[in-house]
Formats: C-alpha cells, structure tokens, sequence
C-alpha cells in the first residue's frame, strides 16, 4: 500500500470522482455514451502504454502526435481502397513501427536527445502529411467499426486496448525484458556493466511506441465513416499528461501500467467531450482547465513527496 | 600526456561556426527565394525581393522570435518552458477582459497582461526552484492550465476584437518602412542578449546548465537566477500576446498553439544545447530568421508552404547530428591511429 | 565535416529554389495574364474544395491564373499571413471568405491602396474592404429555409441546438441573427444555448453534439450551419443510439451526408451549388480586373447567365433542399 | 579442480588509449585459482581502465586475453559473466529506483529477455546473500534509500553470489565503516577458499597485506612489478607507485596564530547528524579535521558554508554571532569552501578557467552585473601564475586540466573571495604526488599571510605534516582536539573511539 502510494491516490481520485457521479448524476452511467466515450479515448491508452516505457526508460517521444496522424490517414486510404481491416492493421502498425525505427535510431545510435529528435520528426510527419493530404477527409466507409455493428465495434476496441494494457502491464512486472526497461531508465551505465544493451532497448522501446501508435490511429480511424488528417492533435501531450499523472516519473526508472491507466481514466473521466462535467453542472469549457489542475496537482504532489523524504 | 601548451580546443571555434553555417544557411535561402520569388513589371518589383515582403515576413514571425529570445536562457539553464504559448494567450484573454469587460483604458489592461505574464513564469519558477521539479513536467502542467484557464474564460468561443488604432498600431503600423513591433523586438533582443552575454546573470545561466551543484557551491543563487529567466519568459511571453492581438486585431483561446515547439526549434536549431550550458542569443535570432524565410518564401516561390516545416525538422536533426559527428569521427580515428601505434612491440614488463 | 553538410544542403536548397523559379517564370512573369488568388476558410473544407473545382473552371475558360491557397485548419492569422504574401507578390486580385472580418479587412485595406482589386465570396469582410460580395444566399434565405425545416420535423415545438464554425465567422453569425429573427413565427422552438463553435473541424463538431444532448436530454435536433458540422453531429447522434430521438439538419455537402440521409440520422441538409460559387467568383474578379463590373453596377452577366447585384452584394441563388429524395442525385 | 598450470586470468601486453591519451601501455598481469592479487597505483595510473577491460566495458587497442588458458577475441559485459567474471565497481554500479533483490536479480539471473521473473526466487536469494554477508538489509527497501556503505554491501552480495570465477573489487573500502569491512574481508577469505580468484585494487596498503598473496603495482599505465606480499614491504610499495624513494615534505608550520577567526558553541544540524561541535580557528592557524569517512567532517564543511544551515548552537565570527543561511551568506562574510567532488562542486568543466575563477566573485569583480573581460582576464592570470596552473590559457575549459590544477582552479575562485576562513575538504584527494605538495606549500603560504585554514583530510599524513591542530570528528561530533605533532596511532585511536591520550571519548 505504502509502496505505491501515488498510484493509488490516483486511483483514490477516480474512485471519488465515479462515486460522486453515481450519486449526484446517475445517468452518467448510461451505457451507450460512457462507452462511445470509453472508446474514443481507447487509442490514446493505447499510446500512454508506450509513452508510458519510453519515459521509464528516460527517454521522451512527442512525435506520436504526428505519426498517429499519418498513420491514421495511411490507413484509412488503404480502407477506402477496399483492403479488409486485417490487412490494413499490420500495414499502419508496421508504419508507426519504421517512424518509431527512426526517432530511436537517431536517439540511441547518434545518442542525439530524444525531445529534440522527436521534436523534430513531429514537425516533418506532420507538415508532409498536410502538404500531401491538404486536410482532405479521407473516406472509411465500410470500413467503420471493422464493418461489424456500432455496439460490437466499440466493444472490440475497448477490449483490444484492455488486452494490450493487460498483456503490458503484466510483462512489465512479471516478464525479465520488462525489467531491463526499468534497470536502463534508473541507471543506463550500470544496465551496460551488467550486461544489458540499453542502446539497443531504447531503440525497441521507441520501435514498440510507433507500433502502438500505429495501432491506436487505426483503431480510431475506424470509429467514423470519415477521418480527418489531423497531425496537430495533441495526442503527444495527452499521453504524457497521463503517464505523469499515473504516477510514472518523467526521470525514468519509476512506475507502472495501473497508475498510467488511471491516469488515462481520470483524465477521460473530466474531459472536455465527457458527460461528467456537464452532469455535475460545471459548464463543458472548464474540462481543459481542470484537466490542467490535475496534472499541476500530480506534479506538485510528487514534487512535495520527495522534497519530504529528503528530510 | 596532454601538454600545457596545446593549442585551445576547437569547442569554441566549432560553436562560432555553428553560426556562421547557419547564416550561409540563411544566405542560401534568402538568395534562392530572391531569385525563385521575385518578379519585375511594368507596375514595379513584386514578391520575395521587395521591403515589403521582409517587413511582413518580420511582422508574421516577430511573436515565435520574442519567445525564442527568452526561451534561450532557460534552455541555457538546462531547463524548458512548454508553458510560454499558453501564458502568450492566457495574458492577451485578461488584456481582452480588462479592455472590453471592466472598461479598462488600454495601458492599464497591458499592464495588467504583463502583469499576467510575469505571475504565470513566477509559477512556474517557484515550482520548479522551490519543489525542485524537473521543468519539463511542471510547464507541461502549467501549460495545460493556462490554456485550460482560456478556455474557461472565453468559455471556449469569446473573442475580443476591434480593438482602437491606438493599439493596433502596434502591430499594423510602420515607421521608417519598419513595422513597430519589429523596433519593440530589437529593443527585447538587444536586452536579453546583454543579459546572456554581458552580464553575470547570464554567466550564471550557463553554469547553472553546466552543473547546477556546482554553482550552488559557488555561493551563486541559483534559485534567484532561475526565476529570473522564467518570470522573464512569462512576461516577454505577454508582450509577444499583446503584439499578435494588435496584430490580428483579435484575441482568441486558440493564440498561440504550438509557438512554444517553434521557440524551442528556432533556439535549438540555433546551437543551445538542450542540455544546457552552452549557446548564444544571435545563434537563436538566426535559427529562428532561418525558419522564418523558410517558411514563408517559400510561398513567394509557389512552392507549397508546409514544405518549410518539412526542411526545418530535417535542418533541426542534421544540425544536432552535425554537432555529434565530429566526436564520433575524432574517436573512430583516435581508435585507427592508436591501432597503428599498437603494432610497435609493447615495452617490457618489469618484474 | 559538419561545415560540409550544411554548406550542401544550402547548395540543395538554393538548386531547388532556382530550378523551380525557372518553371515558374511565366507565371510570375507580369505579362497581361491577370493572377486571381483565392483564400478559402479551410482548403480542406469539402464545401471549399468544391468551390475551388469551380473556380478552376472559370480560371481556365478565362485565361487567368488562379491561385488557390488557404489555411489546413481554422486559423485567422494565417489567412492574412497569406493575404499579405499575395499583396506582395502583386497579383491582380484577391478573393477571400473571412474567418474573421476584423482581423483580415485591414490587410485588405492594404491591397485595395495598392490597387489590387478585392471581393469577399461565402463569408464577408468589412464593406470598406472589398468592392462587392458574392452572396451564395441571403441570410434570410438561408435561416428561413432551415428554421421553417426545422419546426417541420420537429412539429413546431421542443429544444433544439446550433452548431457554427466559430463565434467570430461573419456569415455564421449574421444567419444565427436571421434564425433568432424568424423563430418568432415558432414560439415553442426552444433554442437551449447559445451557439456552439466547431472551428470548422468535424471532430470538434461530434464532441459539441455529444455534450449538447448529455446536457439537454430532450434536445430534439441539432442544427449545424457549417458544413463539417453536420456529419459530424450525425456520427454523435448515432454513436449516442439516440437516432430518431434527435435529428440532424443543416447546412451540409449532399456527398458527406448521404449515408446518413439515408440512415435516417440526417433528415435534411441544405445547400446551394458551391462548384457555381468558385465560379462565379473567379468571373467577378475577372470582370473587376478587365474593368468591366464596376461598383454601383445593378447586374452581372456571365454567358447568357445574369446575377442579380443587390447594392454591393452580388446573389448566387437561391439554396436547395437536399433529403432521401433528391441527394442522390447530386454529386458534389 | 583444473590444472594449476594455467592461470585463471592472463593479461598480456594490453593497451588502451582514450582520445589519444595512452591510460594502458601494455600490461602484463595474472591470476591464478584460489588467489588474492592486490593492484596498486597511484591515481591515473591506469587501474580502472584495466579493470573495465577485464570486465569488457572497454575494448583493448591491443594485447590478449587468456582465461584458463584458452584465448578470448572478445568481451563485453554480457560475456564477462558467460567467462564467469564479476566486478564490484567503485561507485557502486546499482539501479537506485528498484529493490535490493531486484538489484541483486538483475545481476545474476540470466540476460534472456523473455523469462518470467520469479520474484520470491529473488527475494529469497537476496534474503540469502545478504545473510552471508553479515549485512542487515530488506530485501525489500529501495536501493536509493540506502546509504552508501550499504550499497556497496550489495554489491558484495552480488559479486558473493555470482558463483564467479574471477571476482573483481575496486576499492570496495573506500566508503566502508570498519564493521562493514570486517564483513568484506571475511568474504574475500571465504571466496579464496573456493578456489576463487579476486583481484583485489586498493590504496590502503595494510588491507592488501592483510588480504593480498601477490601484488602488482601499475605506474602510468604500466606494470612495475609483481611480487608476493611477504617479499615487499610498504616502503618498497610506496617506492614502485612513485618511481623514486620519497619521503613527503611538508612545508613547516611556524606557530604564530593570530586572533580567533571562527569560533563555534555547539553547532548542530540535524538534516546532516552534525551534533554540538565547539571549536576555535585563528588567523594564520591551520586546523585539520581528521576522522573516518561518515564521520560528518564533510557535513560540518557544510554546515559552516550554509548549505546545510545549522538549526542549533552558535557560529561567530571575528567574535560577532552569525547565522549562516546559504552560500551567498557564507561568501559575504568571507567564508570559503573548496569542495570534496572537484569534477561535480568544484570546477565547472565545460566552462573556461577564468569562468571558474571568477565565480564566486562576481558582485566584486563586476559591479553592476556587467561583464568585464579584461578584469577578469587579468584576474585569472594572475592566479595562474600565482599557483602556477599548467594550462595553455584562461579560456582553457577547466575539463582539460589534470586534477591537481582543476584544484588549484577551485582553489583560486575561493581565493579570489579574500575569504578570512578557508576550509578544504579533501584538498589532495585524487591529486599526483607533485601537485600534491604544491598545494601543501600553497596552504602554508596562505596561513602564514593570516588567512583561518580549516583542513578536512583523510589522508592521515597530511592531516599530521600540515595542521598545527587536529580536530578528530566521530559520528557528527567533535571528540577531542589534538596538538599538531601528534602521531598517527592517537589520531587514529580517537577518530575509531579508542581511549587512547588525549582522547576525551
């Protein structure tokens, strides 16, 4: 309990939140829009998962905005082509996988700084993506939830986020690779002396980011009949906003999968576009300002942790 | 052993041509879309090539330049500040409010947006000197709540416009063929660059980048010297807001997105270590002068616009990978030549 | 080594540069080709890009150079960074649909004091900015025609909403003012809030129409006057399950709303031929740089077409009704 | 048990140059089963590198590597281990944000990525190692909680329980209590007993004849000679390490102490665990502080110069009470301290040498914030002269000095302060044999001018050749002051709280 305080206080924050709902404005609970909420906010689990390795292993990606995008529209052109959902996925995940494959060959094999590589890769996917696309809505059509009906759409989507969360969090903790991330992200020179390659796990680690990103954008492509090139999301932003709040520490080395998914909740819970807000009368425009606080709170709550333990 | 009177390592001169590549860079650039942008008529010269073009090259791209100005002192610190375009739009909301909701004269609710602005980098100072925050994190915070907190006061849709042409002119006017806020820039650019280069505070700004114990032990104080750079972000950052809301004539929660990724570009494309420590002011005006003409005259030469922001993310890594490869190469040949020098028999072991 | 490969890639650069200005050359080359630029709200609006196909139409029955370019998003200070990019490369005249008429008509002004014609299409600017305004409806047409649909399927009483593209668009706004004006004649038309801005983004517009109807249970339709608007309060209504509960209209692209006209969560969009719009306007600008349409002109002559000009507004036509029964066959 | 012919490990001839810096030029070196081989050198004479080559961190430009006879092209740190080799690092080589048993797991479980990670296996493994060792620590507790004798217990748990052939220790005492070595030894002595080799790199020449069978002196990358340890004695040592018979002649003490500098009335602080220290500093007097590391001599240091500020007793200086808050305060008021971590406290490597001198003064020498090159220049010349730095010039990077001028560097920004107190800590640590009595002479010079010297060393023979007296300190507090010729074996006895005379334990 004391060990992973900080994910629990999260957690603690969410449940209070859930509970105050469920008395003040049941009908948040109404299935149909908590899932369509649930599940447009299930790509960007997704992300936080990988966002969530990258940054225990000291490294930072805010280029995952970009790729989703480019990968999101690659997608969906390949979709209006008439190529089945099954093709389609590995394609968009293999493409996030080779945008991935080049941040981390520029960060682990030049040894250049992850925020400005990724900083500047960010700006190139997205101004290609808009000189080639110009902004113009791409058709899915058929395509829309995998073709299968809304209901069932939504529930694949959400499921496969959970299973890839699960299967994550689980490998994280309990498999050997999971515990390299952690030994390179605390201590990179130490990891080399002990016999692993950090170079090399950094590289997978943004490899794995871009595959999920790849992913995630195709699993929200498929959420509408029409997809917009958007490579100015925010995405990046987002997931790690929620890595931090779930308690993982941007110095590497610290945190785990359960924390960044309530951080991912607890921010979709308050968001702009969820019914919370408007059921508990505070007004849809505040969502960004409290999601703001949250974060700003989370930061400072660790920052007065550790300035208490210091003493 | 390394003798005591080897010439000085090339550390300094491989910085100053830093920036004289760049301004090839930009030369390269300026004559290219001269020659690709302007045209002659018989009414006149028009495009690229003209006074005109500049100014408003000037005019479009003054507001990243003023955030790239005082973003190179907390980069130099080893800091960041993501914060600086939401506070840029959250100062121009309370401008708008105390302009147009509390009838305020138009000094007074400038003011009072400076006044923002140096509260908002006061924040983000105090958390990161006094909770010891890494800044990344803590203007990743303050960034989402500044713009949070226009949102919320806009309501996510006011917007305050048609302001008097006594501020317009701020951002509309010319004098001397120079737009105003151009002079306003220079002013700001001559100040922090004395700052950075001739003063002990910016002395202390790289070492506090190079090692932050360190100039502790030196009896500097740091935390002092920090919120001096982040109170100075947020304010310039408030003066950037007021300069875009004179010049669009209108104020939006939407100011302003983004232009804390292009400060951060411009400063490191102009030679500041993301680390810290080292780097110049004028190496950032000719980042942020090299992105601007790309970005724009490339319009002037019909090529499409976001091809620039292509040419700046590759210009951003080859700079950084520029400033790499030199010591990858140094090591690879120190390894060949002391692979040489192996070959010669070892000298007895004594035993 | 580092000194090397910035040099060649500056090298590259200025090849690029100079290649591409040879191409270019006649274009720019201030011979009697007259230069027409067009600034479209969003270029990657269907509704512009449809206009824009027009618009090419007339350029190339014209001979005249058509330059086409605009923001990728709503974005005010691009649009006049484009504006003040043009006025510099001097073309003969600018056409513009505001996002914002305060913050675009002063870079007007400049044009017009250096002689470049300018006229304003979709979305106006200030009247002193531009000599005319090539009006694709009358507001009152336009708001009569969707407040008149709208008591229709919604049996003349219960709440309703409006989606706009944002709080500052000129055209957007003087139509809210029309709908307010003929909901007189409905008294039990509810409108629950006040507009809600989209920004023209098909996303944003989805979230609005979720938020609407999680805080007006009974909202009984949603009204979006931008075009990304309407399908994208369509796609909330479905994932809502509230098809049928809530209804959808506005003004929509008959090519973007057909699956949902057809799925019923769309009961009408209305709209008037955008590609004529593109067209249209590239004619008058043509005309107001040839010389031949002047200010104060009462009508304007295309072919054997004539528009009527309504003081300085120059009226496209009336809006059509687009629904299950005539949308498919339109194909724009 | 394998032929006793061939030796564990044999080194022969390896080199290894860092950017042109020769650090090895062809060491010759062996070890056979079930021995403890002692490596000696001074500092920079080439032992970590030789080390880090063993364990595969570097690649040698040249030479072989034989174990047990048979010839290996190539190492890494991931095939060390597969060779059976394991190495306890000087600055403990641990993850700080994970669990001892992590630590320790991450160590000594197999590399391969996909295995589940058996976490009461862990657990009960460290639980074990530790046992043996004799240290009491959770398994359980975070690495980065430990203090750092702790962390190198885990280290000796991990070099215990690699089941290695050749176990490498690289000054594993240096941060040890004496309870804390005893374990080690103990350790050391039950790995040769298992037919273990250790290499064994210390400084403290009694451990090595405590512990060593054979050892091997480095001098500038350079093996000068192997020996058993019941063949040498520590003067013949001290000689090989040296390259020449050397007595250390510290310049003399002329006893003329001035008026009370610094006077203390039982300081404390409770953040550091300095506990109610009284002493007295004059002019012109040097005062050496001597005691084991851990002993809060450093945090003392700290204390005085306001980084740590003290929450009880009296500070007075030139008989006025002061409170002492932060470092601007300690400067304003003329107190001066030259860090123990030169690389980290002391010097800013990046920066020029004149940069680094003027640190401390910039109020002084630039008045109204404004730069002046030219001062500032002359300022560092001076200086340079002064203490004689071996640099090209003041826009020198203070990275490219060696250590002892990087201390001379730290020393002139302190200088430059006209400080009346000037305390060292650590003042030679790490510094050759002749920059080391250059800054002896400095020292004495500046005392004779009537600066206040307070002296934290280690160095035993220092602390004796310099100070004119010697405080020794034990767990945060001051326990007796000692005249100036005292000798070792009292100091000693004090700062290890034997009752010994003079002593007040």
């Amino acid at each position: 309990m004391k060990k992973h305080f900080r994910e629990w206080s999260v957690a603690a924050a969410l449940g209070f939140i859930l509970v105050a709902l469920a008395v003040f404005a049941p009908p948040f609970y109404h299935p149909q829009p908590l899932l369509s909420l649930v599940t447009y906010e299930a790509p960007t689990l997704i992300v936080a998962v990988g966002m969530a390795t990258i940054i225990i292993c000291r490294q930072i990606d805010i280029s995952v905005g970009s790729l989703f995008a480019v990968c999101g529209v690659c997608g969906a052109l390949l979709l209006d082509r008439g190529w089945p959902c099954l093709a389609v996925l590995p394609v968009s995940m293999l493409l996030g996988a080779l945008m991935g494959a080049i941040n981390g060959g520029l960060v682990a094999g030049l040894g250049l700084p992850s925020i400005v590589v990724t900083l500047a890769t960010m700006v190139t996917w997205a101004e290609a993506l808009r000189w080639l696309r110009q902004g113009v809505l791409v058709n899915v059509g058929h395509a829309q939830w995998f073709g299968f009906t809304q209901g069932e759409g939504q529930l694949t989507i959400v499921i496969t986020a959970l299973v890839i969360l699960l299967i994550n969090a689980v490998g994280l903790r309990h498999l050997a690779a999971g515990r390299f991330i952690y030994a390179v992200g605390t201590n990179a020179e130490a990891a080399r002396l002990a016999g692993l390659r950090p170079r090399l796990i950094t590289f997978l680690m943004f490899v794995r980011l871009g595959t999920l990103t790849g992913l995630a954008a195709f699993l929200a492509a498929v959420q509408a009949p029409t997809l917009q090139p958007k490579p100015d999301n925010g995405l990046e932003l987002k997931a790690i906003a929620a890595v931090v709040v779930g308690g993982v520490a941007i110095s590497g080395g610290r945190g785990n999968l359960w924390g960044v998914f309530c951080g991912v909740l607890l921010l979709t819970v308050v968001s702009p576009i969820s019914p919370a807000l408007v059921y508990l009368g505070i007004p849809s425009y505040w969502g960004k300002a409290i999601q703001g606080a949250i974060i700003l709170l989370a930061v400072v709550a660790d920052g007065w942790r550790a300035r208490k333990q210091k003493f | 052993m390394s003798s005591p009177t080897s010439s000085p390592p090339g550390w300094k001169a491989a910085r100053r041509s830093h920036e004289f590549i760049l301004l090839a860079v930009l030369m390269a650039e300026w004559v290219s879309f001269y020659f690709a942008g302007t045209h002659h008529t018989s009414h006149g010269t028009f495009g690229f090539g003209t006074a005109d073009a500049q100014a408003d090259i000037l005019r479009h791209t003054v507001e990243i330049g003023l955030l790239a100005l005082v973003m190179t002192p907390i980069i130099l610190t080893g800091g960041i500040d993501l914060s600086v375009g939401s506070v840029m739009c959250f100062s121009e909301i309370v401008f708008g409010k105390l302009w147009r909701d509390a009838h305020m004269p138009i000094p007074i609710a400038a003011t009072g947006a400076l006044l923002t602005g140096a509260a908002a980098g006061g924040l983000n100072a105090l958390l990161i000197t006094w909770l010891r925050l890494p800044p990344l994190i803590v203007t990743l915070g303050t960034y989402s709540i500044f713009r949070g907190l226009a949102e919320a006061v806009t309501r996510g849709a006011d917007v305050f416009a048609e302001f008097p042409a006594s501020f317009t002119f701020l951002g509309e006017k010319s004098w001397l063929g120079v737009p105003v806020q151009v002079y306003v820039f220079v002013v700001v650019a001559i100040a922090v660059w004395l700052l950075v280069h001739r003063t002990t505070w910016g002395r202390s700004f790289r070492a506090i980048g190079y090692a932050p114990e360190g100039t502790r032990f030196a009896g500097i104080p740091v935390e002092r010297r920090l919120a001096l750079a982040y109170v100075l972000a947020g304010t310039v950052a408030a003066l950037a807001g007021l300069i875009y809301a004179s010049r669009l004539n209108q104020v939006t929660a939407a100011d302003g997105t983004g232009y804390e990724l292009a400060a951060i570009t411009a400063v490191v494309l102009g030679g500041t270590s993301i680390f810290g420590g080292s780097g110049t002011v004028h190496g950032t005006l000719l980042g942020w002068v090299a992105v601007a003409v790309l970005s724009e005259g490339l319009a002037y030469a019909n090529l499409p616009r976001e091809l620039g922001g292509m040419l700046t993310g590759v210009l951003l890594i080859l700079a950084l990978s520029a400033s790499i490869l030199p010591k990858v190469l140094s090591n690879w040949r120190a390894r060949r030549h002391t692979g040489t020098s192996t070959s010669q028999p070892p000298p007895p072991a004594s035993t | 080594m580092k000194r090397n490969l910035m040099l060649l890639l500056a090298a590259g650069l200025a090849l690029v540069a100079c290649s591409k200005s040879d191409s270019n050359a006649p274009s720019g080359g201030g011979d009697k080709k007259p230069v027409i630029a067009m600034l479209p709200k969003n270029k990657a609006n269907a509704y512009f890009i449809s206009c824009s196909k027009g618009a090419q139409d007339a350029a190339t029955a014209l001979g005249v150079d058509l330059r086409f370019d605009g923001p990728t998003k709503t974005d005010p200070s691009m649009q006049t960074q484009i504006v003040e990019g043009w006025i510099n490369q001097g073309v003969d005249a600018i056409a513009v649909a505001a996002e914002d008429k305060a913050s675009l008509s002063t870079a007007l002004k400049k044009a017009q004091s250096k002689g470049i014609k300018v006229l304003s299409y979709d979305a106006d600017v200030l009247p002193d900015a531009r000599t005319f305004f090539v009006n694709q409806a009358t507001p009152e047409g336009i708001a009569n025609t969707l407040v008149d649909e709208a008591a229709r399927i919604m049996d003349g009483k219960g709440e309703f909403a409006i989606i706009t593209a944002s709080l500052v668009a000129a055209n957007q706004n003087v139509w809210i003012a029309k709908i307010k004006e003929r909901l007189a004649k409905y008294p039990n038309l509810k409108l629950v809030t006040d507009p809600l801005p989209s920004n023209d983004d098909k996303d944003q517009a989805q979230q609005q129409a979720a938020t609407i109807m999680n805080a007006h249970p009974d909202l009984k339709l949603i009204m979006a006057i931008c075009t990304p608007g309407v399908p994208g309060a369509a796609e909330a209504v479905k994932q809502a399950g509230k098809v049928g509960k809530v209804h959808v209209i506005g003004l929509g692209l008959p090519n973007e709303n057909k699956d949902y006209v057809h799925a019923g969560v769309t009961d009408s969009v209305v709209l008037w031929d955008t590609g004529k719009l593109g067209f249209l306007t590239v004619q008058v600008a043509n005309a107001l740089v040839k010389g031949t349409l002047k200010a104060g002109d009462k009508e304007f002559k295309v072919g054997d077409t004539t528009y009527k000009i309504d003081g300085d507004n120059i009226l496209l036509g009336e809006p059509t009704i687009f629904n299950k029964a005539n949308i498919d066959k339109y194909d724009f | 048990m394998s032929a006793v012919s061939a030796p564990l490990l044999a080194l022969r001839g390896i080199a290894k140059s860092f950017a042109g810096v020769r650090a090895l030029r062809g060491v010759d070196f062996d070890l056979q089963v079930g021995e403890v081989h002692a490596l000696l050198g001074e500092n920079g004479a080439g032992k970590s590198t030789l080390i880090k080559v063993v364990t595969g961190a570097h690649q040698p430009d040249g030479g072989s590597i034989e174990i047990l006879g048979q010839k290996i092209e190539y190492l890494s740190p991931a095939l060390t281990r597969h060779y059976g080799i394991s190495c306890m690092y000087q600055q403990p080589a641990l993850f700080p944000d994970l669990t001892v048993a992590e630590n320790i797991g991450l160590r000594l479980e197999p590399s391969k990525p996909l295995r589940r990670v058996d976490w009461a296996g862990r657990r009960t493994r460290a639980a074990d190692l530790l046992k043996r060792i004799g240290a009491n620590i959770s398994p359980e507790s975070e690495v980065r909680s430990l203090s750092m004798p702790e962390q190198q217990l885990v280290e000796i748990a991990c070099a215990l329980g690699s089941g290695a052939r050749i176990v490498i220790m690289d000054e594993p005492t240096a941060s040890l209590t004496q309870k804390e070595q005893h374990l080690l030894f103990a350790v050391v002595r039950d790995l040769r007993k298992s037919g273990v080799g250790v290499i064994y790199i210390s400084h403290r020449l009694e451990e090595i004849f405590q512990l060593a069978d054979r050892v091997t002196v480095l001098r500038d990358g350079q093996s000068v000679g192997t020996n058993a340890v019941d063949d040498i004695n520590e003067n013949k040592l001290i000689q090989l390490m040296v390259g020449r018979e050397v007595s250390h002649i510290y310049p003399p003490g002329e006893s003329a102490p001035g008026e009370v500098v610094l006077e203390l009335r039982g300081v404390g602080c409770k953040a550091s665990g300095v506990r109610g220290v009284t002493l007295q500093v004059r002019a012109g007097e040097i005062l050496g502080l001597a005691g084991l590391v851990g002993a809060g001599r450093t945090e003392l240091g700290r204390v005085l110069f306001g980084l740590t500020p003290a929450d009880s007793g009296e500070i007075l200086l030139n008989g006025k009470p002061v409170a002492v808050t932060s470092p601007q305060d300690a400067v304003n008021r003329g107190i001066a301290y030259v860090p123990e971590d030169r690389r980290r406290h002391g010097v800013i490597l990046e920066m020029p040498i004149a940069h680094n001198m003027t640190m401390a003064i910039h109020q002084r020498i630039f008045p109204g914030t404004w730069l002046r090159f030219g001062a500032e220049r002359q300022l560092a010349l001076d200086y340079i002269r002064d203490l004689a730095v071996k640099t090209y010039g003041p826009e020198a990077p203070g990275g490219s000095l060696s250590g002892g001028n990087q201390q001379k560097v730290s020393l002139a920004r302190w200088l430059a302060t006209k400080p009346k107190l000037l305390i060292l800590d650590e003042p030679t640590q790490g510094v050759d044999v002749g920059a080391k009595s250059e800054i002896h002479k400095i020292v004495r010079r500046l005392a004779k001018d009537g600066l206040a010297v307070l002296m934290i060393s280690s160095d035993l023979p220092e602390v004796l050749g310099m100070s004119d007296r010697i405080g020794v300190m034990r767990g945060g507090e001051l326990v007796s002051i000692l005249p100036g010729h005292s000798d070792a074996h009292t100091v000693m006895a004090a700062a290890l709280g034997q009752r010994g005379p003079g002593g007040s334990a």
